[in-house]
């Protein structure tokens, strides 16, 4: 019984905060902020640099064989830095191809992807919003056409992963004709995002039924991205009421104010392990583990959203601007919270899971 | 009882839109110049500037909420121009009128109304926000002129803005607050670097105002030396909209409930949704709950009585509703909430809530302002010790 | 345009404040919530001897012909001193018999409720609860059979007013050999309630269909009800941390209960207007009024018991004993709240009726 | 991370059940004597009192947090008996292991252990709640015996107790702390009277306690005179159940899950209304983030490490969540809100949640608990600086 990071897992953790701290401080992320949204080419390098591409492929197919809760760790930090790759997304990809049980895929497409030779992107569909999962269909087993909403890093992503229904992946290029990429403004820009319009565009469809598997693994790192937002807005709302003065105190010694701190902390720091729980039984494949996923998505993308609008509102008129990186936090929660289903959707179906 | 007009009101109604249908079309929207003419035969007609005594450019009535309502609904319903909107028409102008010269009123009260001269509100400084009597921009009286240094922040729209109002620390010796004048200047001079401040939702509404040796005529402060803080607070002799924020918090709710019918929600109009049926009727209990306490607030002063308690709580209880509004509008809108309305290319669908979401923080905004509210309810309204 | 109460309205009120403050004061509401849960005799007589029971009956039959908003501020006035009576349901069944069009009905029964010879109470079904509006049921239009459960002052009353499904109200005496009152031990002590079972007990139909109007009345007089106990535990809780000391001042200094107290406040204090516009909207029958007497009753449920806790809360310990009358006005709001239909339910029915 | 059990554990878990197999069987339950053979034989193996030594009729085992949570939930499994339930052994045996003479040890904790002794907590006063120093309560050393005089209140089930430990002001000159001594006294005698306090829900479990001339032996003081306060928070050396509130949060979700799949609402279970699920989901989200920091907690105990804020916000939680089912139990068992559940006649139906609403309330009391739990996260968690 042992409910600790491991050693292997806490140098990951520390070595990314190394590298993002360095590269993605407050000053340069508000610069950064300004740009039109993409990906972070500085950042990815680094990322690549460190091999986290490989962190869920099999040791036996040239990864770090390591598990979920690992890579959730990472992007629990790559959130708290508001880091803009698509790291995540590049890594459950690799792993999905990795599980796929189709020599094809990982021949043309693994090594590339944990080389970063190809930039990979998940396209799964909430499946209760608007355009669900029958935007996209495939007839033949060969092409796909529809419309999926959303798809994170799909401007700059060669190949994406898409859910088809009924449990299928598929594997798409992105720069093929039949594949048009509308962009749409990101509320995120640290994430941006496109619609994908697909018309016959070619297919591969994966022998193995990994969409649950996929999809819950991606709800998880969302959770673990709606956490590192929201303890960084937590943390900074701390030192602010450190250092803040009004009425000749530190607002930090009124009451009021550190009740709201108080609060802010019991939402926030306990999830941390619920979603450190979640990616455990994802990767030790329990029962409840689709449960857990979804629970944790849940609480984590609410816990979020509220954490950074109350810290929002510690920080007074400041809190409002631009110049400030704490907005770059809420609409990272808000983000996190929304994709693959709101808070209130993921309930719903945390309830049935729990044949409720 | 009664919410319906009475008689007089009802023949006041009646006047006020026949004089619309008779002075104002819609095609006059875009006509400056209509516009400016429309403006002052509704002050003529007694309908604008009814705080203001004619010979400042106003119609010098005598308050009356209930004509006020009229007016204001009345000139809303056919998008009729109203005064001019700003702090110089809310704040300054009253100001003037209680505590400023004549000359003061004279020279600034006219062109106020007319808009050409257009006003910042110059109070709050980065290291003065809740707590506004610790300013310490400073103005030193020299060779007939003061001269002022400092920094001012969230000052609204001053980019757009010919003059402002501020509190300056003129008496460095006396006390916090017995050391505030209350100084008019001009924007448009060297001394004074005006700097938008980007808001988190893209928008420059506020700005950054620094003074290097800013200058304005000696006599151009209202009040005396050292009275700045008595006269920032002189208080607003106006029609009071107590119903205001309320309706600003229904019209609100009812567009969320317009977007819930128009949203699909699991392959269902969102408002078929029993989750976001319960949630949207929860915000309205809170909103009716605050529109009629609005009525009783109307009713009072209609009546010159003090409505209490509840005449304290109508920031809070917008601030209040629009978080509520903003929470039930994530859900209602899904995956909408990844885009940023952008309203350059064009009407914005379900995405615009996301502005209303961050929007919806700034009211709770200003320095404290929530914590500060609630500090006055418990010890104005329910009479609890202070600190 | 005048949104105040009448004189009139103001004297009843002021008249009943007087009467409960000597009859009911805290003492004595004490010692009276330690005996078995009763109609209080004393208070009964002095409500009948100003003349409430035909507050809402016609001029014309006798009565004072005032509306509903008359008798849901008395009804808030009651609730503040926890009057242990039924004279909301007597006021409402002598309005019904009043409106019912049956001469038969209003020569029985009108005079000997209006002088309080009778005793009248209400059974009304929660339309969506367990053992709904069919657990009562007419065959031949001259009996009735079923249970209603929770009836007010079943044991006390000598005729009950049912709804029956449909619209349709009916009358029947409690005190025929066919009536079983089954005790039930009340949360609210200050009104007592039974279950009844009726086995083709004679029952008299009314020919208005009435149902809505007094389903719709009842909600607004129990929302009255629940402000009346809320504003009372509003106003003790501010009292308490004007005199309570601790760490050498007084609590009412600590930021966090001012605030407390401030949010406890922004819930009840403009409730108030919201049961009045509700009663006054079903007295002029407005478009919305059904919607509204739904809303309010949510609404203000779940204010009073959310205000009634919180009040608990600031009395500390001393707040959770029988020894401070808090506790009975928690009770009270509880079952304001609960009674023919929780706050969620009736959110439920306000959506419905309000066509959403 | 690997929430299984080590080899090592898992063979004690087997020792401690094989033991239970041979020493208990549930028709013991009711009979005392078999009882305390139990719990004699059950110490013998190591398996109660833990951390008592041996000479004071403990098993003096070495601190093993996973093994105690093993002994907990397997005897809980079979519902045998576990240490002696109360204050005496929770609070005051960790205090005379600590700060008390040889000669109380011995004449104080092997009684307590079985149960002979009886202990009431002598520290809130009426004036005295959450500001616990203040209390006035006088212990004056008059010819070898201490006098006591005063009023202590909230002594949970002191009717039903054999003695008090107390705080008591013995040095009047003293400071506020240092005035403090530590006494023990017996209860059955004649300066003192127990009121039991009726609660809300109609329970007494709390008293009041009045003192006239109450005495104790002079010896009967734990540490010196003046050191009461430094005394009674000597710290619980104890094999600290982090999990335990939080797996009672998790116990009473998973029954009111039941009672909604037992419960009717419009005509269908009320799990399967979607505000119900919506509802539940969401008190789940926090159950399980506090059981699993629970888990956290455990983990870091296990290792000797500090388990940092997450260890200061067991209490919060379990209030938060405890309020959060009261709420949603009201919604779930509908009209049954009007009943109060009554024991005597028989197993309560769905009106046993009125209780719990009530119940939900008393974890937030003890003299403003709540609002000193928020400053203890604040300024110890937060590092915030002190008011």
């Amino acid at each position: 019984m042992d409910f600790h990071l491991s050693e292997e897992q806490e140098m990951i953790r520390d070595s990314l905060v190394g590298c993002y701290s360095q590269c993605n401080s407050d000053e340069l992320l508000v610069q950064k902020y300004d740009r039109e949204p993409a990906l972070d080419d500085e950042l990815w390098r680094a990322q690549l640099a460190l091999g986290l591409t490989g962190v869920m492929v099999p040791e036996s197919l040239g990864g770090l064989g390591m598990d979920l809760l690992t890579l959730a760790v990472a992007a629990e930090v790559s959130a708290s830095y508001a880091v803009a790759t698509p790291m995540e997304y590049q890594c459950l990809a690799a792993w999905a191809i990795a599980c796929s049980d189709s020599q094809t895929l990982i021949e043309t497409w693994l090594q590339p992807i944990v080389l970063g030779e190809k930039i990979a992107t998940l396209a799964l569909s909430d499946e209760g919003a608007e355009g669900g999962p029958d935007s996209l269909s495939t007839h033949d087993g060969a092409t796909v056409s529809g419309i999926r909403r959303f798809v994170p890093f799909a401007a700059e992503a060669d190949i994406a992963v898409l859910t088809l229904g009924d449990g299928k992946l598929g594997l798409v290029e992105l720069r093929h004709d039949s594949v048009v990429r509308e962009a749409v403004a990101p509320l995120d820009r640290s994430r941006p995002v496109c619609h994908l319009r697909l018309d016959s565009t070619p297919v591969v469809i994966f022998p193995e039924a990994l969409a649950q598997r996929l999809y819950d693994a991606a709800l998880i790192l969302h959770a673990a991205s709606a956490f590192g937002a929201a303890k960084r807005c937590l943390d900074m709302s701390v030192e602010y009421a450190k250092v803040r003065e009004q009425f000749g105190q530190l607002i930090g010694q009124f009451q009021a104010l550190k009740h709201q701190l108080a609060h802010m902390a019991l939402d926030t720091e306990p999830a941390r392990f619920l979603y450190w729980y979640a990616a455990h039984c994802w990767d030790i494949e329990t029962e409840d583990a689709r449960q857990m996923a979804a629970l944790c998505k849940a609480h984590l993308g609410e816990v979020a959203v509220d954490t950074a609008r109350a810290a929002v509102e510690v920080h007074g008129g400041i809190g409002f601007t631009w110049e400030l990186p704490i907005h770059i936090w809420l609409k990272r929660a808000m983000a996190d919270s929304a994709i693959y289903g709101t808070p209130a959707r993921q309930r719903a179906r945390s309830a049935e899971l729990a044949r409720w | 009882m009664d919410l319906e007009l009475s008689e007089s009101h009802l023949a006041f109604q009646e006047e006020v839109e026949n004089f619309l249908v008779s002075n104002w079309r819609s095609d006059l929207a875009k006509d400056p110049e209509a516009i400016s003419v429309f403006r002052r035969t509704a002050t003529g007609a007694g309908y604008l500037y009814r705080n203001v005594p004619e010979i400042y450019g106003g119609s010098g009535q005598s308050p009356d909420v209930l004509k006020a309502k009229i007016i204001r609904e009345s000139f809303a319903g056919v998008r009729a121009p109203r005064e001019m909107p700003g702090v110089g028409m809310m704040m300054l102008v009253p100001t003037l009128l209680d505590c400023g010269s004549e000359l003061q009123k004279q020279s600034f009260i006219p062109r106020t109304l007319t808009g050409e001269y257009r006003w910042a509100q110059g109070y709050s400084e980065p290291g003065a926000g809740s707590d506004l009597a610790s300013l310490r921009t400073k103005g030193e009286l020299v060779d007939g002129h003061w001269l002022i240094n400092g920094q001012k922040i969230w000052t609204t729209m001053a980019h757009k803005c010919t003059h402002m109002f501020a509190l300056v620390r003129t008496e460095p010796d006396a006390g916090k607050h017995a050391g505030i004048s209350y100084l008019l200047f001009e924007l448009d001079q060297p001394g004074v670097t005006i700097r938008p401040l980007k808001q988190m939702n893209g928008d420059k509404e506020f700005c950054e105002v620094f003074f290097e040796d800013a200058r304005a005529p000696a006599d151009w402060i209202v009040g005396e030396r050292g009275e700045g803080w008595r006269v920032s607070k002189s208080t607003l002799k106006h029609e009071r909209n107590s119903v205001g924020a309320a309706s600003g918090s229904k019209d609100l709710f009812d567009k969320l409930v317009k977007q819930a019918r128009k949203t699909t929600l699991n392959e269902r109009p969102a408002i078929e949704d029993p989750l976001v049926r319960d949630r949207l009727a929860k915000i309205q209990g809170h909103v009716m709950a605050h529109l009629c306490a609005g009525y009783y607030q109307l009713s009072c002063d209609a009546g010159g009585a003090d409505a209490g308690i509840v005449g304290l709580m109508n920031k809070m209880n917008t601030t209040v509703i629009g978080h509520e509004i903003a929470a039930a509008a994530s859900e209602v809108i899904g995956d909408s909430n990844l885009q940023m309305p952008d309203y350059k290319v064009g009407r914005p669908g379900a995405e615009k809530w996301v502005n209303q979401q961050m929007l919806s923080l700034a009211a709770a905004l200003g320095g404290g302002t929530s914590n500060i509210n609630l500090n006055i309810i418990a010890e104005r309204g329910l009479g609890l010790p202070r600190d």
